[in-house]
């Protein structure tokens, strides 16, 4: 199990990664968020994988490690307040610059015809 | 029809109970404790979100209410199963419809639980109200109203039409009194 | 029997899922993937209630409860997408 | 109140912002001047108080909620990090000031975003947990991001963009290398992980490496270290000048963390991990402040200069980290805290040329004089004279004291000739600047009416204030320098600091 | 302690010239004048002891950190500079006063001269070596100043750019030099570095730290080839010329060469580097002095000579050298000046400088044209001068040098060729300017200059004339004194007189005579071979070769810093490969030794649907909103993952900002492309598809490094002490609000400043709302779906009620503040979605602002209030109360933060979304309340 | 034991329904008439393992637990309406319906 949890880590990573290098912010974003799911997940095994330990006292003998838990917790909110503000950031390029890109120069290709929306 | 609470400081009894109950649910408790706490939210909530409410009807009958609350239960079951059958059997044998049901109903609240009765109960799902208002011409008021519903099997238009108002509409149109 | 039960549950269960996500995947429109997303919503909160079941904790069943409210504001959210561009507006 | 003075620096920024947020102030403008420069100067000068107090009492240990460390979060306020934060909240106080005279009302929000930035530089230099140090980080960024947007053209949302994106994917580095670290050590305050980094035993030595690593790169990428620099240039240039003022510590916080985290995790007593990246941080470092000079020489206007200054100055600052020895720290100290205020000083003068020079604003080129040619030229020349190491001001003492604590590192032949050469790179460029700025004209004899107004006099407050460090850090060089030898002495006391902040520790 | 007023008197004296601006010219050069005045006296009651012997000295520990004192002494050496520079200044500023015209602003270039002067003192008295070069940068940046007090000419920036660049990349030489000398000595100290000849001079880093040295002096002093910005420098105004460009700033080197000569020369190497410099800059300065036509030119390249002269005189390698050039010091500071001098007046008269336009001068100028004729007879070696003194012992001693070996004798022939030179541009200066027919379009007709402008010549004069005849009786004093500081040891034997009888100095001194007459009556020829040569135009090469470097830096940096965001996110990405791969390549074994948890069937389908998930959200990312519903997938997925690996707050959270999350892309998407068109080459999706994979793979190594290895944690720690000490039974929420409450308030102060930096980002945003959707289909037109609108009114209270419970239960069941908070939010997005935003403000009258305000503000005032009990911040409270009929209940401070919590993630999210729909509302009635 | 009968029972009539749900979702051709079995077969299938749920906890140590049945009212609130906003939205698209569907013109412009 182990392995299949650093398996989907992984593979989350690499989308996120791979949509991270895209030019345009929508994908970016996309891909920051997946890569967001990963770290999390990522900073949670830090703690070992245990299951049905829920740290609720009362409810176990003995309890998953529950400072990761907080940590992920933490990551995540400030997660969410980033994403929020990227995405807020990409429409306003869009309406100040024109365009969604933001890999330094609009390639010709799409230069030529009109800008979809 | 009454559009508002008796009391300004209990505009929704009715659903400050459902809201009490909730609660408890919840909770899981009948704690003096908890119901104290489910009293206060009950009653301030509904307060809170007081100005979030278009004025809608208020249930008249409760009685009755609780009665088509079963009925409505009872057909979601026998519905489903139903359906049910219907989906594992061939799909040539359907003859999927959209038809056109006139509601005398007149309040967002009453069209809303109609609507969702028919999308529980048999084979059929709500698909709009009309007419929407941004189609009015200006100042146009809103005449006769029709709810579109697709229907996956249908056997007679006339019938069901029927159906829907008798065993849904009018029940509910008692119920609220309008 | 109630782990026989719930083995054949869950199965059903999450092959219900990959039903889900296999009309997700195939689409075509946009709405069906929206209606096999929405039914994967409610799928997990059986998973999860199931789980709850099998380990006997009842902890998770306000992740359940929270999926269902969640999972309809989110269909509505991208329902009104498709309709009006602009879902708060 | 004095024994909760090491979490003041903190607090009191944060309780700046609520204030600035409500009623009054959320909607007079006025109040919110008037509000927003006592907070700050009240910050300012709590932050003294505590420089004062851990240099009279040593270390003074702040354990949040009362949950001692390694459990709690604790705040150490020792020399190093209560220099920085006066340093912050120095810098806040004039870059208040400096927007009270009107830039503060070209969008929202100004003054509690400059406070909230205060607040997570502060945070970042006090706490002694890294989990937390993550915390302050995203603090800082966010209000990093929002204030870049203060200037509000194209050109600064491209900037923003950019610097935003990359950062979230530093964030998540951070985050991996956070998990690495807890995962292999089980602890997140930062003296705790130094007692435990010499315990690992086999493997685990190599994936604490890992995690040691990408903070290090977090780190440097938050200090605009080569080859993660690329994005400090045309953020720097394209924040209103008064922003990246606030911005010249931002990068300090990234070299602030490697040193902290390098030397006291990482450092003599690490261990097989001891200096795991010496080499690749000098060589960086000597890059860095390569490219720097480059974009010295290349910068086109005044702010990008500028901003390729604060490129140089974390070159050097990171070779003097990469050191590992007290009499480095020491002049890493020094340097840190000149480069600091004469960036901040000289990106604010940066407005103020643009503001009288009109269209041409503040490209290097010939074209309109500025109104006030002799404050604004003696104001640059203190600036440029400090910031290329020209006695007598700060910039000498802090280019001697570089040169002499490399010298014996074996490393010198390397980091001479580079140090010495940029200094003279920016010689050439800021000379050009400097004439290019307040000499040249489009149009021989034109003697065109300078319609431009003078400079606010709270302008001046804030520049002179700033630039005031410049002297101030010469005539007062022998406290000051033994300061930052007493601060670098506590940073490498390692289990000093272990003592200091876990009981029982070591 | 008088020492340091020496210095201290001129800097003052710049002060208070600075502060004249507004007074009359005679009286800010009255005012100015004080302070060089006493210096001068307080120079002079010096001198009795420094010419007996003595040296005096004065120290102040300064920074010791860096080896810097404010340390003086005054020595034989210094006394003579000393004497040079405040009597030379002193007569300078009486002579700018009348040179300077009324539009300059004499006060700035008193201040200016002033400040230069207390650099130089400070120069010669260092007894610091730091402190020695910390006043030789201020030469260069007031003599920067100086050259460009006309800095709205062209050629006086230029000038002043290029001798600050020179002497600055000197300085820096110098200081490395110095710096490496004081380590080998371990002392910045002066006299402990003067006193150690040997141990320097066997030292590895000796000829390292004598070429650094040399090279400040050679860049200051203007020796061959860095002699070029010199002749730049005459930009500046003829008094500063005077001054800087031939008495004293370009005298500084030697002075350097002079002060080290104890502790760096007698080496072959000194002798070598400057010896060979000195000769060069000799020979090359008396040759293109010769070509000149502008007068300063002249001077400028005659300087170069002398210099270089006296260079060569410290690079022979006998006492007596030194001693010549101590005295040629002297020599060449007096006859220069005052020619320098001579020019201003002329020009100042004339109007140009140009010696093809002047001619005839002695008809106009009789009384300035005798004092320069005479000067010019002492540059040339006239006997009964000066100068034939100094030039008569430089030929003594290049008779004896042996720094050549078997080709000495080249030194002797070369250094005759040299004076032959300078009597020949001596010559031209003298016939060119004063006979040689008629003015040529003089701008101005020349009179007389003012009495007291000439004052100053003559006193120069009469001292070229006084040493020239009664050289033992005026200058023996000091320049034995000065010598004796040089060699560090007792003089060798020497006389000064006129007459030392026919031998073979005399010789040369005549054939120089003979021989420059000769080279200047036929220079036409000269002139030509001169003309047929390459022009060489340092100042343009110094230009070109800095234009070159700005132009190759820009090219460098706008390739490297191209504005591609994914170029800097790919070296951040290799960056982050190399730095967590390569401890991956030095482990033993990836997996570690805790027991693995077989895969169950749940695992899998939820994996499964997780990596697919992912891979659909890449594969559809060109059509935004299918990417957008597979990411929402992942996000569901990774939320049933912590419920099954027993986070249940986890989950709740990760639902719940998931959901936030996709409502916030779908509007985003509104104002975004709907689709992201193919623009990726093959090569570079590859390329994006490698590092994405590598650094995939490295980080789930990592991870199940980790999760294949047991831990040990501080969180047994927090188990143990949830209940009795956080009063909470969810030790992850007890975390959260008590242990590390510190990272919640950061936390939601985040998400706080977010919400406002949103607004700000979203304000005055120029509104873009497309018509269409992405296949071109009109918006429908129902806008607020009737079924929706009033199932939503319902379910609002519903959600405040879920939130409600939420809020309550997280301190001991799984729940908090924070999704509490999410959960009302996202309720209130619903009555958004179904009503609009206009609807919505009629009725909801709420500054959203101020409900974050008071969220952080609930937090930090409940973590103050642990100060009123004399607890740290946010210590928490809790107490059990037996309550009546309710029982037993629980009241903790913790739940007070948590509401804290609670309110700004609500006013947070409410803000970011209502300022978004409020951005595309034409319609809104109000403006929303922020 | 009796209860495990009865929790066995509505555990596998729930699966079923749900089953059967999602099949309808693959196997039938339109949209619209996909949309039957989500809103309706898997809305009882819910209820039905909530109801076994419930049953089960009543009978575990946690004691009596009825907060289930608050998921399964969420849903009968929301299943229609969700419906009603994928409907409208396959309208608006113009999804094709099966060439059988009678009543295609009741649809209005919307
Ligand atoms: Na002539
Ligand atoms: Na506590």
């Amino acid at each position: 199990m182990e392995l299949l949890y650093a398996s989907c880590v992984g593979v989350l990573v690499t989308c996120g990664i791979f949509l991270l290098l895209k030019a345009r912010t929508f994908p970016v974003v996309l891909g920051l968020t997946m890569l967001s799911y990963a770290v999390n997940l990522f900073l949670f095994s830090a703690g070992r994988l245990t299951i049905n330990k829920a740290v609720v006292l009362g409810t176990s003998s003995d309890y998953a490690d529950p400072l990761p838990q907080a940590l992920v917790l933490t990551a995540i909110v400030i997660g969410f307040a980033m994403t929020a503000f990227v995405v807020i950031l990409a429409i306003r390029g869009r309406a100040d610059l024109g365009n969604d890109h933001v890999d330094g120069h609009i390639p010709e290709l799409s230069a030529n015809k009109k800008e979809q929306s | 029809m009454r559009l508002q609470g008796q009391f300004k400081w209990l505009p929704t009894p009715i659903f400050s109970l459902f809201l009490f109950v909730v609660w408890l649910l919840l909770n899981n408790s009948a704690s003096i404790g908890h119901i104290l706490l489910g009293t206060i939210l009950a009653l301030s909530i509904p307060l809170i979100t007081f100005s979030f409410r278009d004025r809608q009807p208020t249930i008249i009958k409760p009685s009755l209410a609780l009665k088509q609350l079963f009925i409505v239960l009872y057909d979601i079951v026998v519905a489903n199963i139903e359906v049910a059958l219907l989906i594992l059997g061939a799909n040539k044998k359907l003859r999927p419809a959209f038809i056109k049901v006139p509601i005398d109903l007149t309040h967002d609240l009453p069209i809303t639980i109609l609507a969702s009765c028919v999308s529980l109960t048999p084979g059929t799902v709500s698909a709009d109200v009309y007419p929407i208002k941004e189609n009015l011409l200006e100042g146009e008021q809103i005449g006769q109203r029709y709810l579109l519903i697709h229907v996956l099997d249908l056997d007679d238009e006339e019938a069901l039409i029927t159906l829907i108002k008798q065993r849904y509409e009018m029940p509910l149109k008692e119920i609220f009194q309008c | 029997m109630l782990d026989t039960v719930l083995l054949i549950v869950f199965s059903l269960i999450g092959l219900s899922i990959m039903l889900n996500f296999w009309r997700l995947m195939k689409g075509p429109s946009v709405p069906d993937r929206i209606l096999a997303l929405d039914t994967m919503y409610i799928n997990v909160i059986a998973l999860i209630i199931l789980y709850s079941i099998s380990m006997g904790t009842g902890l998770y069943f306000e992740a359940a409860l929270l999926i269902a409210m969640l999972g309809f504001i989110s269909t509505v959210a991208v329902c009104k997408y498709l309709l009006r561009g602009d879902i708060i507006e | 109140m004095i024994e909760h003075l090491a979490v003041l620096p903190i607090l009191l920024p944060m309780l700046a912002a609520v204030i600035l947020l409500l009623p009054p102030c959320g909607k007079s403008l006025f109040m919110r001047r008037i509000a927003s420069a006592i907070m700050a100067v009240i910050t300012l000068v709590v932050s003294i108080v505590l420089l004062v107090q851990v240099t009279n009492n040593g270390i003074s240990v702040y354990a949040i909620g009362n949950w001692s460390a390694p459990f709690g979060i604790v705040l150490v306020a020792d020399l190093l990090s209560v220099l920085l934060v006066s340093l912050t909240s120095l810098l806040g106080v004039a870059v208040v000031i400096y927007s009270i005279a009107g830039d503060d009302k070209k969008g929202n929000f100004f003054h509690p975003l400059v406070h909230f930035l205060i607040l997570g530089v502060n945070g970042a230099f006090l706490t002694g947990d890294l989990f937390n140090v993550f915390v302050f980080f995203e603090v800082l960024l966010i209000a990093s991001y929002s204030l870049l947007m203060h200037a509000g053209d194209k050109h600064s949302t491209r900037a923003a963009l950019q610097y935003v994106i990359l950062n979230l994917v530093g964030s998540s580095v951070f985050l991996i290398g956070l998990g690495i670290l807890y995962g292999v050590l089980g602890t997140l305050n930062i003296a705790d992980m130094a007692q435990k980094v010499p315990q690992l035993q086999g493997d685990d030595i190599y994936i604490a490496k890992a995690g040691g690593l990408l903070l290090l790169v977090v780190f440097a990428l938050k200090a605009a270290l080569l080859p993660l620099h690329l994005w400090l240039a045309n953020t720097y240039s394209n924040a209103k000048p008064v922003v990246a003022a606030l911005f010249a510590i931002m990068t300090k916080v990234g070299v602030y963390a490697m040193l902290r985290v390098y030397t006291v995790v990482f450092g003599d007593e690490a261990g097989e991990l001891a200096h795991m990246a010496q080499p690749w941080l000098w060589g960086l470092a000597i890059a860095t402040i390569i490219v720097g000079a480059i974009g010295v020489l290349a910068a086109q206007d005044l702010r990008k200069l500028t901003s390729n200054l604060v490129i140089v100055s974390v070159g050097t600052l990171v070779a003097l980290i990469s050191l590992q020895n007290e009499e480095a720290t020491a002049a890493l100290l020094y340097y840190l805290v000149h480069s600091t205020v004469v960036t901040a000083a000289l990106f604010l003068l940066s407005d103020l040329i643009s503001l009288q020079r009109g269209k041409v604003a503040d490209r290097l080129t010939a074209g309109r004089g500025v109104k006030q040619p002799f404050l604004l030229g003696t104001c640059f020349i203190i600036a440029t004279l400090s910031v290329i190491g020209m006695p007598p001001l700060s910039g000498f003492i802090g280019k001697i004291w570089i040169l002499k604590s490399t010298l014996n590192s074996g490393q010198a032949m390397f980091f001479w000739p580079v140090y010495l050469l940029t200094s003279l790179a920016l010689l050439v460029a800021m000379s050009r600047a400097g004439a290019s700025l307040f000499w040249e004209r489009r149009h021989k004899n034109s003697n065109e009416l300078n319609d431009a107004p003078n400079a606010h006099p709270l302008h001046i407050i804030a520049i002179i204030s700033l630039l005031a460090c410049s002297p101030l850090l010469v005539i007062f060089a022998q406290p000051i320098s033994d300061y930052m030898q007493n601060a670098a002495h506590q940073l490498h006391d390692i289990s000093g600091g272990i003592k200091a902040v876990i009981k029982g520790g070591l | 302690m008088t020492l340091l007023w020496i210095p201290l008197l001129s800097l003052i004296g710049s002060v208070i010239s600075s502060c004249t601006a507004k007074l009359s010219r005679n009286a800010t050069a009255t005012l100015t004048l004080i302070a060089p005045l006493i210096a001068l006296a307080i120079t002079a009651y010096h001198a009795p002891a420094v010419l007996a012997g003595e040296t005096l000295r004065y120290t102040v520990t300064w920074v010791p950190a860096i080896g810097l004192d404010l340390s003086f002494r005054l020595d034989g050496l210094s006394l003579l500079f000393m004497f040079m520079i405040l009597g030379i200044g002193t007569l300078v500023i009486l002579y700018a006063r009348f040179y300077v015209s009324a539009q300059d602003s004499i006060a700035k270039l008193y201040s200016y001269l002033m400040l230069f002067m207390t650099a130089m003192l400070g120069i010669v008295m260092s007894n610091n070596v730091i402190q020695l070069w910390l006043f030789w940068e201020l030469t260069s940046i007031s003599s920067f100043l100086l050259i460009s007090f006309w800095w709205h000419k062209s050629e006086a920036r230029r000038g002043a750019k290029m001798a600050l660049t020179v002497t600055g990349a000197g300085g820096l030489a110098l200081l490395a030099g110095l710096m490496i000398i004081a380590n080998i000595v371990g002392s910045y100290d002066l006299d402990t570095i003067l006193a150690s000849k040997e141990l320097i001079q066997s030292d590895a880093l000796y000829e390292v730290a004598l070429v650094l040295v040399l090279l400040g002096a050679f860049t200051k002093s203007a020796q061959f080839p860095f002699h070029f910005w010199l002749p730049h420098a005459m930009a500046a105004p003829t008094p500063v010329s005077a001054y800087l460009h031939s008495a004293t700033m370009v005298k500084a080197g030697i002075f350097l060469l002079a002060r080290f000569y104890p502790a760096l020369a007698g080496t072959d190497i000194w002798f070598i580097l400057v010896g060979l410099t000195g000769l060069a800059t000799l020979l090359f300065g008396a040759y293109v002095a010769l070509f000149k036509h502008d007068l300063k030119g002249l001077l400028a390249y005659s300087t170069i000579s002398h210099l270089g002269l006296i260079t060569l005189l410290l690079g022979l390698d006998t006492d007596l050298a030194a001693v010549a050039a101590i005295f040629h010091i002297i020599n060449h500071a007096t006859f220069k000046a005052s020619l320098f001098m001579a020019t201003g007046i002329i020009d100042h008269e004339t109007g140009t400088r140009d010696m093809r336009k002047l001619n005839g001068m002695w008809r106009y100028l009789p009384y300035t044209a005798t004092l320069a004729m005479v000067a010019a007879a002492a540059m040339a070696g006239v006997p009964l001068l000066n100068g034939f003194l100094s030039k008569e012992m430089f030929f003594t001693e290049t008779l004896s040098s042996e720094v050549l070996g078997s080709m000495s004798w080249l030194i002797p022939v070369l250094a005759t060729i040299a004076g032959a030179l300078s009597v020949a541009y001596s010559a031209r200066f003298i016939h060119d300017v004063f006979f040689n027919g008629d003015p040529i379009d003089l701008p101005r007709t020349p009179h007389e200059a003012p009495r007291f402008m000439r004052v100053p010549i003559e006193v120069l004069v009469v001292l070229c004339i006084l040493v020239g005849i009664f050289p033992h009786f005026v200058v023996n004093g000091i320049l034995s004194a000065a010598s004796m500081a040089v060699l560090g040891k007792d003089l060798p034997e020497y006389h000064l007189s006129i007459w030392h009888g026919f031998n073979l100095p005399l010789l040369m001194s005549a054939i120089a005579v003979v021989g420059g007459v000769f080279i200047y009556m036929n220079r036409k020829y000269l002139f030509k071979f001169q003309a047929s040569l390459p022009p060489l135009n340092a100042k343009k090469l110094f230009e070109r070769v800095v234009y070159r470097l700005v132009q190759w830096s820009q090219v460098n940096i706008s390739n490297i810093e191209n504005g591609s965001l994914q170029r800097y996110i790919v070296v951040l990405l290799v960056v982050v490969l190399l730095c967590a791969g390569w401890p991956l390549f030095e482990m033993q074994k990836l997996a570690g030794s805790a027991p693995l948890a077989p895969i169950d069937i749940h695992n899998a389908i939820g994996a499964g649907l997780l990596i697919i998930g992912a891979i659909a959200t890449v594969i559809w990312h060109r059509s935004r909103m299918v990417s957008l519903l597979m990411l929402s997938i992942v996000g569901l997925m990774v939320s049933v993952a912590f419920t099954r690996f027993s986070a249940p707050d986890l989950a709740l959270t990760q639902l719940t900002v998931e959901v936030a999350t996709v409502i916030l892309l779908m509007l985003a998407l509104y104002f975004l492309p709907q689709h992201t068109p193919k623009e990726s080459s093959s090569l570079r999706v590859l390329r994006d598809l490698s590092i994405a994979s590598t650094v995939g793979v490295v980080v789930a190594s990592i991870c199940y490094a980790l999760l294949t290895r047991p831990l040990e944690s501080i969180s047994e720690f927090f188990i143990a002490n949830a209940k009795t000490g956080g009063g909470g039974t969810n030790v992850v929420n007890v975390i959260l609000v008590d242990f590390r409450g510190f990272d919640t308030l950061g936390e939601i102060t985040v998400l706080g400043i977010a919400a406002l930096g949103i607004y700000k980002v979203l304000s005055n945003i120029p509104i873009f709302s497309p018509t269409k959707d992405g296949e071109g289909r009109e918006w429908a037109k129902d806008k607020h779906p009737v079924l929706l609108a009033s199932i939503s009114q319902s379910l609002l209270p519903l959600a405040l009620l879920v939130s409600a419970y939420i809020f309550l239960r997280g301190h001991n069941l799984p729940g908090g503040g924070f999704i509490a908070g999410l959960v009302t939010s996202i309720a209130f997005i619903l009555q958004y979605m179904a009503h609009g935003t206009t609807w919505i403000n009629e009725r909801f009258d709420v500054n959203y602002r101020k409900i974050i305000a008071s969220g952080i503000g609930i937090a930090l005032f409940t973590g103050m209030g642990s100060w009123l009990f004399d607890r740290p911040f946010l210590t928490t409270w809790f107490d059990y109360f037996a309550i009546p009929l309710i029982g037993k209940t629980e009241l903790a401070s913790a739940i007070v933060f948590d509401l804290g919590v609670y309110l700004t993630v609500v006013g947070a999210t409410l803000m970011i979304l209502a300022s978004l729909g409020n951005m595309s509302g034409t319609t809104v009635s109000k403006e929303v309340k922020i | 034991m009796i209860s495990e009968w009865i929790v066995s029972a509505f555990l596998l009539f729930g699966g079923l329904f749900i089953f059967i749900g999602s099949l309808g979702l693959i196997k039938l051709p339109d949209f619209y008439m996909r949309l039957h079995g989500p809103t309706k077969a898997t809305t009882l299938g819910m209820a039905s393992i909530l109801i076994a749920a419930m049953v089960f906890f009543a009978n575990s140590e946690h004691g009596l637990s009825v907060k289930e049945i608050l998921i399964t009212v969420f849903l009968l609130i929301t299943a229609p309406i969700s419906g009603y906003m994928l409907i409208k939205s396959a309208l608006h698209h113009k999804l094709n319906a099966t060439e059988e569907t009678k009543g295609l013109d009741k649809i209005e412009k919307d």
